[in-house]
Parts: C-alpha cells; structure tokens; sequence
C-alpha cells in the first residue's frame, strides 16, 4: 500500500497549528526549506481530540505513515513501543550544538531506561505544570497565592462566591473522559506524596497507593464544586473558558493562557494571567513527586516515505541557528517553554516582537525556567520511567475514573481499583511490547 | 323536510377578479321532491349544492331546512347526505365499514348497524360484497356502496353531485332506477346535480336549469322540454339539440309567419300574439325530430354530411346556411354524402326566440 | 339526530371552531418558535461583537454592539476554500445522485427482473451497519484508487449513501407516471433512450427535486466522511473545517462561529422556500 | 383499482415488447439500469462493510500494523463487557426517546403546516431548514445556548429551576442524554414531516367533506381517516429514523462525548472510543458487528410486525 | 393498406391461471375502412389493439399490414397511430410540442412541422390553443390535441382505444364527425375500440362484436343491429337492450307461432322454417321500441314501475314475469305507478334465439 503523496514528500503531521503557524509553515519555513534543499514539505494539521489519533491510526494502518509527527512523547508512548520510531540521537545532538542542553523531560537520560541508549524525540518545547491564577482576582480579593491544598480550596470559594467576578469560578476541575482530566489526577497525586509507578527490584510497577490516592480523589472532588462543568474542560476548552475569564485559577501548563488570551486580543485576561507552583498538600517539597517540563516536539516514522528527508528538515529547523530555533517561538510563545538552554537566555528569543509587546509574558516564561522548574525537578529521580511506564501512562484509564467520580457518582474506591486494575493490564501490555522494562 | 334556498349568491375571489359563481338563486325543494340541478360545466351547480350540505358558505342569501335557518352551520350539524362523483369511499376500509362509517359516528350499536347495512346492502345488490376492499369492486358496485353509505344514514335531505358522470352509459341505465326508488323510500328532498340533461329529464320530479351561476328555468321535464323560457334552455334540453335558425317574422292577413331560407312558415299564431316581433329578425328554435328531409326542391338547401345510425333512427347531418344541422331520420335512411336535399321545419313545432335576449316569444 | 335549540348548537360549534384556530396557530406560532429561535439567536449574534457575544446577554440587538465584523472571517483563513469545497460537493453529490438514481428508478419501475425487491431491501441493510467503525476501509480503499483528497471521492462516497433512498423515491415515483405517455412516444417511433429522456425525466421533476434535497442534506451536513476522506487542508469541507478551526485556536470567537453557520443556512433554507411544492410531490409515495 | 390493473397489464405485456424492440432480454436491460446503484455500493457499503467483519476476528492495535487472528474471542469479550451493555440500553433508549419524539413533533408540524393557510409557504421553509442545517451548527448552537454564562436555554433553564445556576446541562447527568434527544430532534423530527406532509396534501379534500357530512368530529376525520392514509409512510419513517438514530454518532460526540460519566456513551459511542481512543479496533468492529446483528433482528421484527413496505403501494 | 389479423390468440399468465383475453381472432381491415371493435369490458379489446400497435405481440397467429408480416415488430417500426383512452399528453410541453413531437423523431424539418401542425390544428379548431400547456385545456381540448398529434403524422394505420369514453355526451357527439372527417381524409384502415355501442354504430363502416375474447358478429351497423347473430349481439347493440321473453314454439297449420305470457304471437315464418325448434323452448328478442304498451287485457301482464321521459320520447319501466322490460312509449305517456298494463310485442319484429347457444334461429 502506498499512499498519494509522492515518496520524494515529507509528510509533516503537525499539530502546531493556529492560524499563525499554519501562515508560519506555508508561507515562509517551508518554502524557505524547499529553496534550500530539494525536499517537498507536505504539512497536514491534526485535528481534535480522536480524530487527530483516527487520521494518524488510518496513516499507520494504510502503511503509510507520516514522516514527521508532533506530539508530546509519552502521548506517543505506544507507538514508539510498537517499534516503527527512528532513533533521533544524532539529530539531538546536533541540535543540542546550536542550542544548548535540552531541559526537559524527553526519556534519553544518562541510564538510558527508557530508550535504552536512543532518543526517539527532538524537542520543541516543554511542558511545565502550573498553577495558572488570576492576578486581578487575587489583588481585589486580598488573595495568597496558595501552597498548600488548604489554601486552594479557600481561594476558590473565596473566588466562587464573590459577586464582583460574578462569572467567574474558582477552579477548574478538569474531568472529561480523555484528555487533561487524567494529569489532573497525576498531579494530585504527586503533590500528596505518591507517583503512579514505582520501581520494585529493578521492575516497574504500578504503585497509586489507596490512602493518597483516595485523599486526592477527595479533595478534588470538594474543588470541582467551584467549577465550571467538569466534564467539559480539557486543554482546549479550560483555555477557552479562561479566556472568556470563567476561571480565577486552574490547573494547566506554562503561560498558555496568558498566550491564547493575548492572541485573542483579551487585554485584561492577558495581562492578569499569572502562574505559580501547584500547591501541595501538607508535606514538604521535597516528599512531592514533582516531574520535570515535557518535552513536546518531533518524532520521525522510519517507515515514512522520506525519513531521510524528515531529519533534514528538523535539523534545518532547529539545528541551523539558534536565531532560527529561537524565531519558531513567534508562534504560541506562551504554550511552550524552549526545551534547549540557550535558547530562553538568547537575545533573539528576548527579543521576539511578542515579547516586546508582552514583556510580563517573558517574565512568566524566566519565572518558570527560572524558579518552578528547579523546585520540582527533585524528586524526578525517585519516579520510574521505563518504556512500559510510559506505555501505561498512554492510557485513558485515570481521565475516565476521574469522569466516573467527578461527573458521574461513582464509589471512590471501587473506581480507583478498577483504573488501577486496567493500569495493571495496560503495564503488562507494556512490558510485553517493549520487552519487559 | 323542505329546502329552501333564496337569493343565495356565492362570489369567489380568484386571482384573475371575483367569480360570481352562484348569483341570486331562489329554489325550494318540497319534501320527498326530486329536484335535479341542470346546466352546463361551470354554471355553478356544484356550489349551490355545497351551500346546502354545509361545505360552503354563500356569500349572501339564506338556507333554510323546514323553516330552520342552516345557512352558517357546520355539514356536521345538518343531517344530510351526499353523494360526490369521484365516489369517495374509504380506501383503507372495507365495504362494510365504509358504509357503517355514518352510523359510527351517530354512535348507533353495533347490531343495529349490522341489520341496516345488510338491508341497503341487499336493497342495491351488494351483499355479497361487504367483505372486500373498494378497490376490488367496479365502479358501477363502487358507487352503489356510496349511494349504501349515504342511504343507511336516513338522512333529512338527500343530495347528488353527478354520482354517475364517471360510469359508462350502460350503468348509468342501470343505476338510475336504483337511485329513484331508493330515494322515494326515504322521502326527503332530493337535490341532484348533473350536467347530463338526458339524466336530469329521467330522474327528476323537476329540473332546474342553471347557466353562468344564474336560475334559467325551474318545472317538471316535461315542461323545460316543451316550454322552455329561453333559447339556452331550449337547446340545453333534448338530443339531439334543438336547431336554430335565422328569421324574419311577417305577418300575413294577421296570422304571423316567419321567413327562413326562402320559405315562409306561417305560425299557429296571430300577429297580435307576436306584438312587437313583426317585421323584425327572431331566431327559430326546431328539434332534429321535427325536421324532415325532403328534395332539393323544398325547404332549406342543405347538403348531406354524414349518418349516424342508431339502429332504431339516423342522425343525419346536414350543412346549411345556418350552419351544420342535424335531422333525425329514419332508421333506414342513407343519405348521398355531399347530395343536395331540403329540410322542412315541422310548422307546428316551430319556436321563436327573441334574438337579444333569447327568451322565448312563441 | 337530537336537536338541540338553534342558538345553543352554532354557538357551540363556534366555540369549537375558535378553539381549533387558537390550537392550530398557538401550534404553528410554537413550533416556528422553537425552530426559528435559536436560528435567531444564530443570526442575532452573528452581527454582535464577538466581545459582547461572551460578556453581555441581550435578547435582541442593541446598536452598540451591532457589528459586520464577524463575517470577516468569511473571507479569512481557510474558509473560504472550505465554503467552495463545499458547494462543490454538495453540488456533485446531488448530479450524480440524481443521474444515477434516476436511470436504476426507471429500470426499477419499467423492467421485470427477478430480485427487485430483493435488491431493494438489499441497497436498505446498507444503512444498519455502524459507519462509525467504516473509516479505516474507507480510507484505505480511497489512497488506493487515488480518490483520496480529491472531492470526486467525497462525491462518490456521498453519492453512495444517499442512493437507497433516491433509488427508493424514484422508483416509486415513476411508478405513477403512467405508462401510455412512453407508449405513445414509442408509436411515434422514439426510441426507448429518447422517450426516457423525453417524456419521463421532464415528468420526473419533483422527484428529481426531492432525490436531489435528500442529497444535499446528506453532502451539506457531512462530517465524518470529509474528515477521513478529505484529510488535506485544501480539499476539506466546512463542518470537518469548522471543527479544525475551532481546535486550532484554543479559543474560538462565537461571533465567527455563528456567521459562518448563518452563512451555511442560507442555502438550505432558499432551497427549502423556492422548491418545497416540488419537493412534497417528489416524497408523496402512493400508499395503498 | 382500476389504475393497478392497468399497470400490472402493462408489465406483463413489457416483456414481449422490449424483445422485439430489438433487446436482449429485459432482465439485462433492468440490471443494466442498477448497474452504476451496484458498484457505488460495493465500493462504498459493501466492501468497507465486509472489511469491517473481517476485521472483527482479528486483534487490531490500531497503531500497530500487525494484526492477530483471534477468532471470535472478540465477540466473546464484547458480550463480556459491562459498558456493551450499558452502551446498548443507553443506546435504545436514545433510539426509542429520539423515534417516538421526532414521530409525534414532526407528525405534529406537518398536520399544523398542512392545515394553516397564513404563511403555510414560509413556515414550511422554516421547517425544511431545520433538516438542512448541518449537525455541525446545530451541535455549535447547543452548545452555545446552554453555556453557563451567556447561554440563553442554560438561562432559561436554571430560572426554571430545572438546573443550578452554574450547571451546564449538558454537562449534568439527568438531563445529558434528555437534551441531546431534544437537540437531535430539533434537528431531524423535520424528516418524519416531509414525508408526512407530502401525504397529508395527497389525501383527497373530499374525504373528509363525506366524513362531515357523516357527521364525524376533528378527531374522528384525524382518527378514520388522515390516520389510516398517513400511516404507511409513518412506519417507513419511524423505521428509517430507528435505523438512523441508532447508528448515529455525530451529534452526540459532538455535544457530549458520550459524557458526563458515561451518561450519553451509547453503542457507536462506545465502538468509536474502543477503536480510537483504546485503540482495539478489532474489538470496535465486533462491536459493530454486534450492533449489525440487533438492527437486523429489530428491522426483521419491524417487517413481521407492521410491514411497512406493504402498505407502500409497489 | 390493409391490416389483417388472422388466427390470432392472446393469452396471459395471472397468478391465478392463464386468461386467454384473445381467441383465435380473424379480422381485416381493408384500406379506408372504419372498423369498430366493440365488447362489454374484459373482451379483450384493448389487448387486440396493442398487437396492432406493436405494443403486445400475440400469442399465437399473425398480423399483416399488406401482406407484410409485422407480428413481431416493435412499435417504432410500424408507423400506425395510436389514440389512448387516457389522452396521453405530455403534460411539460405546449399543445404545439405534443403534437410536433412525432415529426421531430422523425426528422421533418421545422418549418415542415410547423405548417402540418397548424393545419392539423386549424381542422381540430384548436388553432389558438397552439401554446398553451395541456393541462389549461378542456378535456375535450385535451382528446383533440392528442388526435392532432397522431393526425400530423400521416400514418399508414390509425388506432383508437376508447378515445372518448372520457368525455362527457355533449363533447363526444361533437368530436365523432371530426374523427370520421380526418381519419377520411387520411384514408388508411381505422381501428376504432369502444364499450359504447352507439359510438361504435355512429362511426363505423363495420362493427365488430367480441365477447370473452372471441369475434361475435363483424358487418355494417344496420346488419349487426337488424340481424344479430345470436342474443349477445342482440342486447349489446341497440339501446335501450333488446328484451327478451321466455316462450314455446308451437305450429299453428304450417306458420310458426310462440307461446308467451299466455298468449301466441304467430310469425311471419312457416313451421319449415323453425325446423327443430317447434315443440321446444326459445328466447324470444324484441327491441323496446317495438313493444307497445295497452290495457292489462292485451298482451303480457305488466306493472309499471316508472317513467323517463327524454322529451321526444319516453322510456317506462314495467315489472313482469319475465323480469324488468323497458318499453319505448310516446312523450307523453305517464303511467301510474304501480298499475296494470299489458305489453303487446310486434308481431313482425321479434326474433328468436337458441336458448342454450343463443345464436338467432329466426
Ligand atoms: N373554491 C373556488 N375558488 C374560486 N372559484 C371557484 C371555486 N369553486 C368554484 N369556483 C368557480 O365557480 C364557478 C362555478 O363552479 P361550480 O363548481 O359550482 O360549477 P359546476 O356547475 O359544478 O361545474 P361542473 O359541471 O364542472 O362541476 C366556476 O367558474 C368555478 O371556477
Ligand atoms: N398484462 C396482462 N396480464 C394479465 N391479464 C391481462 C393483461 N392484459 C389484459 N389482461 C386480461 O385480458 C382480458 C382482456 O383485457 P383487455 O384489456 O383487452 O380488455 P378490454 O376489452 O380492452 O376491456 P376494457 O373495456 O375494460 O378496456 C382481461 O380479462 C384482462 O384482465
Ligand atoms: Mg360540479
Ligand atoms: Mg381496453
């Protein structure tokens, strides 16, 4: 089976795709590219949540790939376990020459767990979980930003009941049944203490342990009354309900929020847009599992038609100039962090027209660099991260028990066991497919 | 029961200007009389008739049923039947059913239904037919399950709306008796609608003859055949139609005459009885029966077109100065096509007409 | 019959009469009211400020915030291609239905064959199968003939679903032309084609309305098939497109939402208006 | 009738014809005629449909591109499934909800569209647009008009009582699948009209001026006679809108996802989530398959039951 | 030209059976000739006409068109014209395409056409409905539209299928001699199908009887009616239908006499000529109009059941032992309903039949 696309293509599967980096791609890095090197770029931009998965599922199966695929790598977690990535070190490398070191999490680490020596991903970008507030709210209503999972819950009260931010609730719980809902459930988790896996005589296993767990579920539950309808918020929507200033603090990544709110022209929801550290519950930093930023950016198929063609256009992209990787940030500058040291630091990024326009954007940006990343990358060494972990984590498994509890009326503890016995099933699976780690 | 409808109009507003379709009419019709409605498409029959059943409303004018005024009342409240001509049986009910379907609604029991539907149903030999679907039936069984439905109802006025213009003529023959006796059994006014002179003639108790909304004419056959009012209703009535000619009333030594195509017919009447015709251009009403065929040499010069054989008689057609005319002959006769004879008006039988206005003068 | 006082029985029967009329318009004013309001709500904030859209509630337009601003996004973007895509489509799926459902009505309804009706109810076990889980062999039969991306297979496929229907209505609908009027075309010594052609399609006209409504419903309303089958930006139809769109931005102005959709209503509802005689007489399948 | 005669005549006499007008046989010319019916569907139902069942008895990691012949250990797992059979009473009761709603709002506006004689021409536009509106706008209005803030129907809503201020409807277990009955008849109740209507003009004024003169009621003419004249292309309808209703997907992803909680996961929700979110797709066409099955069984039914392609005149 | 049908059967597979709706039927028709084929509904009519047409091939037999076999022909190869009961306008185009629509298939230029039609029209007095769409005209309109379109086409056979049963009696009298008068002038065979016995005894050179599908009597109309071949022919033709009486021949010294209703009319035939039926039962045939009616005294006992008057003429029902008879009675004869009367047949019009076969004896 061979598809339409002529094998000199590169297929470029892509979901940075706003307007601005639709207009980004055609009208200037791809024909850029082309005029330098003799590859055709061919960009098609995913879809929403499951059809984007449905177009890439029916790619796979027809044989025919894309040759590039954006996503954040866990995300991807089973097709790489499936075999059909290439190896991505070299290009790493070399973009790690123009760039500096990466900084997130992207699983090629000294020991090598979990690609066993290669990495699979070059990043673009990193995610970092925050908490997302807003500053406006906080100042009219004398509010701290919070530590602790005490103080949250007042804060959202507080926000949920005060009649000045009539429209606005004070935190969004997201529950839908795939998507965010289920990071939501991790980060609960970590901030109580506990991880979902952990490593027992050198074996992954799935850890959640009930006490936590149940007093994350818990507490959750208690925050999603001063939200919006759990079960309509993902990435895309709880964005969109902060823009349209329905929410006074969520869970979410980076600035974001900041960044849709000033694309949008929202003014007010821009420059108000803070972030902090997500608040924990009564145990010290050090007990939380904080996880490092992750790392979103390209992977390649090696049974695409050009895969050759693909390296080249990532190292064109981001391994010619740090200028170059640094101008790529022109498009949702707010959604992802640069993955490479010196870029954040480099005056081309500083410089972005953007950032001129939001300098307090920039600062939220050094402030997560600078300040949150730090504090939680330190518990990551204790937390597994093996190629069945991962694998296990691609699963929707916690969204739906969160769905179950949060929207439906399911029994805390009988839908935890059942998440936890399909993470086990799903684990197996896992070790099966990459070979038992 | 007696109907009396007067100086009912009905006017329709249609997109081309209003429509006086029924204008002025005053009827009644006596109880247990059968009063068929004549005249030609369009002359408004079927409104009147909608009028009295209820499905209509007149524009202006009164109905009245036995003094009753029903002139604004739904047909529900008017206890009358009627029979259309595109039949209207219930296609998704059996025969029985469609004629019980009155008596359901009246809300009689069961048995009582039963019992008189069989009747009727015997009455116009259906019996063996109540089972079975109309659509099995022919049209001449499927308008004697109308005429059934409308009949068990024993309604208090009966009324016809050319139940029989789709049947053939066979049928029609048929099912006329039919209709008389059934309605002489119930007794109540009939009104009859038809376009079909030769039906209105043999049905009917008496015909009224209606053209352009307007009452030409109201008697008994008899008399609309003999006496017609106007030169309409003269050829209207009869078959074949009455012919009309052209002529000149004279008068000689005080008995009047008409002059046509060369010839003088003296009149059975005096000039006096034709004050103010004489001298003056009349039109000369004659039926095909009192026509002969004679030589060239006599009457009005006519040329043979063609024969009609009917078996019993011809018609024969003739061209004239007049225009086409048509004679009955004898059964026998077998005219040269394209042969020169003569046709003489039969002298007694001979009408006058007044040629404006078309009323009948002798 | 009992006979009640004249008086009591026409008032009662006029009291009933008003009370119909204040049923049968309370009805039509109701129902109107629930298809046309959230059209209305539609249209209303189609013209309003895409800002005022999300903060300010109104029931009707006030001049503040009455704007044109929101059809800009008419001519932005993508959208327009995703309009023509559409139409298109919309507009092959309908010919080619038409033509095709037109000659199997006719051979349907003029031809004895065995299995007629067999091949009727055959075309029907088409529509009981979930078409949720016809994606995958959809795409895969579409990149292998090359149809993929190219509206022509979206019409194609279009066309396909919405055949049993048509076959159905044409089929019947013929069925009621009476036979005589081709004979009498034969004895002048017309060929089968050209009295197909001549005397029946002419005749055929509502149903062809009709048959042609059911497809544009079907292409104009099209999600799923333009998804899998259209995946490239360029060939894509509107609702896929919209839906993109909506995706893309994290956030998306209602404002722009709803003057697209005001501008998707806009056919169906001139094709509804100036062919619904012709279209009712198209679905008036004899019954008994 | 005399029409039937005259057209069953016809088609005995056809077959003579057609051979001496110069044509093989008249059974060729007839298939002929299908022919282009025939391959659209094979390319577009009939192979993807057979694909589908193939593909049930293998095990299908929709990432993956091996497939693991499995049998019918696939059924044997769906049958298993406590969420088939939630999906499948959730999913008749979306069916039947949907059915019995669209047949008696759309038989509804077509007695009142057919009895109206101010703006009957408008109205009916109104009507058949609602049809023509594509799902995807339909699902975005919702969506609109119960949002929590601005939301007209969620204001509406709430003032009645009906839900908390701060509830989004479509979000709340109760009235989740009620509304997205509501909003999927909105939208196709107009089907059963069209169809119903265009019958209500065919039935002859003078039908009902016999059924006054009897003396009959409103509701007597309704019951005797529009009833009996209609209900042919009724069971047609409600069939097609059974099958229909059953089968969709679109609306009510869109609206809900199948959410909250499960509350409006019917089967091809279910099927669909299977194949691309859990990524089994082997297991998403046994499904399918399954789903194939009942419809048939429940079309079979239907047919022995009230054989609606009989009261359809042939 | 000359049509020729020989031996020619027609038989159908019913789900109930086969129907031979044609039995073995001889028929020619020469050039020029009218011939009507006429029959009660069922006789197979229709069926003959559509394997003149070329439109149903027979199941047996042949049918030449001068000695040039075409039983196998489709209908584009035959050139004959054909006129439907149902009309058969095209109703999406103007009168003017309907009736060119035979001449564009077959090539005639423009102009040509045009001038055909307008002619055709003029003679059809249609001439200013040229453009206008068929479903604005008239019924009678509409018939001769369709006449015109298979007139323009000048064809060597002309067909008709009932074309007027349609029509109401007023139209149809008015378009017989226009059919007579263009089917004349063309000159080529008519085969001419009605129900309608006086149709088919206006029109016709020649009339052919067929009853359940087999040929009854063929001759001129005055032959069929004067002297039928057996009491089917008898009681088709001729209206109101011949009565017929159950009676008993007897020989009165060497005349022939029968015996009815108590009473014996002798005959002007001798007992020789009844060979074999003297002694035995006969049917007895007389037309209504030579029935008179007289005093209970006279003739066969008889109720009178009621009267139609036509005007010229009047038809009155009678109740007698032999079943309903209708008797031809003066214009103004008006009997009492439910009295006496006695009916006198005439001696030299009755005609006798064979009881079992019913072929004419005498
Ligand atoms: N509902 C209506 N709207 C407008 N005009 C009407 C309506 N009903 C009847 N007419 C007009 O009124 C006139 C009389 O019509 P009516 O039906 O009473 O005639 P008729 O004598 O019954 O004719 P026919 O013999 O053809 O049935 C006609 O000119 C007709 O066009
Ligand atoms: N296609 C057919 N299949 C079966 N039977 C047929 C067919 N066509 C005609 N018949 C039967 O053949 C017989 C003769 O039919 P035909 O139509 O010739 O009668 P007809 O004399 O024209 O009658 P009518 O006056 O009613 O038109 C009838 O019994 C009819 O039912
Ligand atoms: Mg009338
Ligand atoms: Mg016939």
């Amino acid at each position: 089976l061979g598809g339409e696309n002529g094998s000199d293509e590169i297929h470029f599967y892509t979901d940075y795709s706003t307007e601005g980096w639709q207009d980004r791609w055609e009208n200037d890095l791809i024909p850029a590219f082309q005029d330098e090197t003799d590859n055709t770029v061919n960009p098609e931009y995913a879809g929403f949540q499951g059809d984007s998965e449905e177009r890439l599922m029916n790619l796979i199966q027809a044989n025919d790939p894309p040759d590039i695929h954006v996503e954040t790598f866990y995300t991807a977690a089973d097709i790489w376990a499936q075999g059909m990535l290439q190896p991505m070190s070299d290009t790493l490398a070399a973009v790690e020459e123009v760039n500096g070191d990466i900084n997130v999490e992207t699983f090629e680490d000294e020991e090598g767990v979990v690609s066993q020596g290669d990495t699979f991903h070059v990043s673009h970008g990193g995610y970092t979980n925050v908490l997302v507030y807003r500053e406006d709210i906080y100042e009219a209503l004398g509010l701290e930003v919070p530590e602790t999972w005490d103080e949250l819950v007042e804060n959202a009260e507080a926000i949920d009941e005060a009649e000045e931010f009539d429209s606005t609730r004070g935190f969004a719980t997201q529950a839908g049944v795939v998507g965010q809902s289920r990071e939501l459930f991790w980060m609960f988790l970590y901030q109580n203490g506990v991880d979902t896996h952990q490593m027992e005589d050198g074996d992954v296993e799935v850890w959640v342990p009930e006490e936590e767990a149940i007093e994350a579920l818990e507490y959750l539950e208690e925050l999603s009354q001063y939200s919006p309808d759990p079960s309509n918020l993902n990435w895309g929507t709880s964005l969109e309900q902060w823009v349209q200033g329905r929410i006074g603090q969520m869970y979410h990544v980076n600035g974001w929020a900041a960044g849709v709110a000033a694309a949008e022209g929202i003014d007010p929801i821009a420059e108000n847009t803070a972030v902090a550290p997500l608040p924990r519950n009564d145990i010290p930093v050090e007990e939380s599992y904080m996880t490092l930023p992750t790392g979103n950016g390209y992977m390649v198929f090696e049974d695409g038609d050009d895969p050759d063609g693909a390296v080249e256009f990532i190292e064109w992209l981001y391994a010619d100039s740090i200028e170059r990787t640094a101008s790529l940030f022109e498009q949702e500058p707010m959604r992802l962090l640069p993955a490479y040291d010196d870029v954040v630091t480099s005056d081309a990024y500083e410089n972005l027209d953007y950032f001129q326009e939001w300098p307090e954007h920039l600062e939220i940006n050094q402030q997560i660099q600078e300040e949150i990343v730090p504090t939680y990358g330190q518990n990551v060494d204790e937390s597994p991260t093996t190629g069945a972990e991962q694998y296990a984590l691609s699963g929707y498994h916690y969204a739906d028990m969160m769905n179950q509890i949060i929207v439906g009326d399911a029994d805390i503890e009988e839908a935890l066991a059942d998440a936890k016995e399909q993470a086990e099933e799903r684990l197996e699976e896992g070790k099966e497919l990459t070979g038992g780690w | 029961m007696t109907v009396n409808i007067s100086n009912m109009t009905r006017v329709f507003d249609a997109p081309d200007g209003r429509i006086v379709a029924v204008d002025d009419l005053s009827l009644t019709i006596d109880d247990g009389e059968f009063l068929t409605l004549v005249g030609p498409s369009g002359c408004g029959k079927t409104t009147t008739l909608r009028c009295v059943a209820g499905l209509d409303t007149p524009t202006s004018g009164t109905i009245t049923v036995d003094d009753r005024d029903v002139t604004n009342l739904p047909p529900q409240e008017r206890d009358v039947a009627l029979l259309f001509q595109d039949i209207a049986l219930y296609p998704h009910m059996t025969v029985r059913e469609n004629m019980e379907y009155g008596l359901k609604i009246a809300g009689v029991p069961e048995d009582e239904r039963r019992e008189s539907i069989e009747e009727a149903a015997d009455l116009l030999q259906i019996g063996d037919q109540l089972d079975k679907m109309p659509a099995s039936l022919s049209g001449g069984q499927q308008q004697r399950v109308a005429l059934g439905r409308s009949l068990v109802r024993d309604p208090s006025v009966f009324l016809f709306d050319e139940p029989m213009s789709d049947l053939d003529a066979k049928l029609k023959r048929e099912l006329r008796p039919v209709v008389q006796r059934i309605t002489d059994e119930i007794g109540c006014p009939v009104l009859y609608v038809t376009h079909d002179q030769e039906e209105a003639m043999t049905m009917s108790d008496r015909v009224a003859i209606m053209d352009g909304g307007e009452l030409q004419q109201a008697g008994p056959p008899k008399e609309v055949y003999d006496e017609p009012t106007n030169d309409f209703v003269g050829e209207f009535i009869g078959q074949p139609a009455m012919e009309f000619f052209d002529a000149h009333v004279e008068s000689a030594n005080g008995t009047a005459a008409v002059a046509l195509g060369g010839h003088t017919i003296s009149l059975d009447a005096s000039a006096d009885q034709l004050e103010g015709y004489v001298d003056r251009d009349v039109r000369v009403g004659v039926r095909p029966q009192h026509i002969t065929v004679a030589d060239a040499t006599e009457g009005i010069e006519a040329e043979h077109v063609l024969d009609e054989p009917l078996g019993d008689e011809t018609h024969s057609l003739f061209e004239t100065e007049y225009g086409n005319v048509t004679v009955v002959t004898h059964a026998d006769f077998d005219g040269d096509d394209g042969g020169e004879y003569g046709l003489v008006l039969e002298r007694s039988e001979t009408q006058l007409f007044d040629p404006a206005s078309g009323v009948r003068i002798f | 019959m009992s006979a009640p006082t004249e008086s009591e029985q026409r008032l009662s029967y006029e009291t009933r009469d008003r009370l119909y009329q204040v049923a049968l318009y309370g009805s039509a004013a109701l129902f109107t009211f629930i298809i046309l309001f959230p059209i209305y709500w539609m249209v209303q904030n189609a013209f309003t400020d895409s800002q005022a859209v999300i903060t300010e509630f109104a029931w009707f337009p006030s001049p503040e915030t009455v704007t044109l601003e929101n059809f800009s996004v008419l001519t932005a973007g993508a959208v327009p291609t995703y309009v023509i895509n559409t139409i298109v489509v919309t507009i092959g799926t309908i010919v080619l239905v038409v033509a095709v459902s037109l000659v199997a009505g006719y051979g349907m309804a003029r031809f004895r064959f065995k299995y007629k009706e067999s091949f009727a109810q055959f075309l029907l076990l088409g529509y009981m199968f979930s078409p949720i889980v016809l994606g995958l062999p959809l795409y895969l039969i579409w990149s292998e003939t090359g149809l993929l991306n190219a509206r022509i297979g979206l019409v194609i496929a279009l066309s396909a679903i919405s055949m049993p229907f048509a076959v159905w209505l044409m089929w019947k609908y013929i069925q009621t032309i009476p036979e005589s009027m081709e004979e009498s075309a034969w004895i002048a010594g017309a060929s089968r084609w050209r009295t197909f052609w001549d005397v029946v399609v002419p005749q055929t006209k509502p149903a062809i309305v009709a048959c042609a409504l059911f497809a544009f419903a079907i292409a104009w309303n099209d999600f799923t098939f333009a998804q899998i089958l259209l995946p490239s930006q360029d060939s894509t139809t509107f609702a896929p497109g919209i839906m993109r769109l909506i995706d893309q931005g994290g956030y998306t102005s209602w404002g722009d939402i709803m003057a697209v959709s005001f501008l998707m209503t806009i056919p169906p509802l001139l094709f509804a208006y100036f062919l619904q005689e012709y279209l009712l007489k198209g679905f008036e399948v004899r019954t008994r | 009738m005399a029409s039937e005669t005259v057209e069953s005549t016809a088609a005995t006499d056809r077959r003579s014809v057609t051979e001496r007008l110069g044509l093989d046989s008249e059974a060729i010319r007839g298939w002929l005629t299908v022919l282009p019916v025939i391959l659209l569907y094979l390319f577009v139902a009939v192979t993807p449909i057979a694909f589908a069942f193939y593909a049930s008895l293998f095990e299908i990691p929709l990432l993956a591109p091996e497939w693991t012949f499995t049998g019918f250990s696939n059924y044997v797992e769906v049958l298993n499934m406590g969420s088939f059979w939630s999906a499948l009473w959730l999913g008749g009761l979306f069916m039947v909800g949907s059915t019995v709603l669209q047949l008696l709002v759309g038989l509804w506006i077509a007695l009142v569209l057919n009895k109206i004689s101010y703006g009957q021409r408008f109205l009916t536009a109104v009507a058949f647009t609602a049809y023509l509106v594509p799902t995807v706008i339909v699902v975005l209005i919702a969506l609109f008009m119960f949002d929590v803030e601005i939301g007209v129907l969620h204001i509406a809503g709430s003032n009645l009582g009906l839900w908390g201020e701060r509830t989004f409807a479509l979000g709340d277990q109760t009235w989740a699948m009620p509304l997205v009955v509501l909003i999927g008849s909105w939208k196709f109740s107009i089907f059963v009209t069209i169809f119903t209507l265009a019958q209500l003009r065919a039935i002859p004024e003078r039908f009902y001026e016999a059924a006054k003169i009897c003396g009959a009621s409103r509701w007597e003419m309704f019951r005797d006679i529009t009833l009996p004249r209609i209900m042919g292309v009724l069971l047609i309808a409600v069939l097609l809108r059974a099958i229909f209703m059953f089968n969709k997907f679109d609306i009510i992803w869109m609206l809900t996802e199948g959410g909250p909680a499960g509350a409006t996961t019917t089967l091809p929700i279910l099927a669909y989530r299977t194949a691309f979110l859990e990524n089994s797709y082997g297991l998403a066409n046994a499904m399918a398959v399954i789903m194939f099955i009942f419809l048939a069984i429940g079309a079979y039914c239907y047919f022995r039951a009230f054989n609606p392609a009989k009261e359809v005149d042939t």
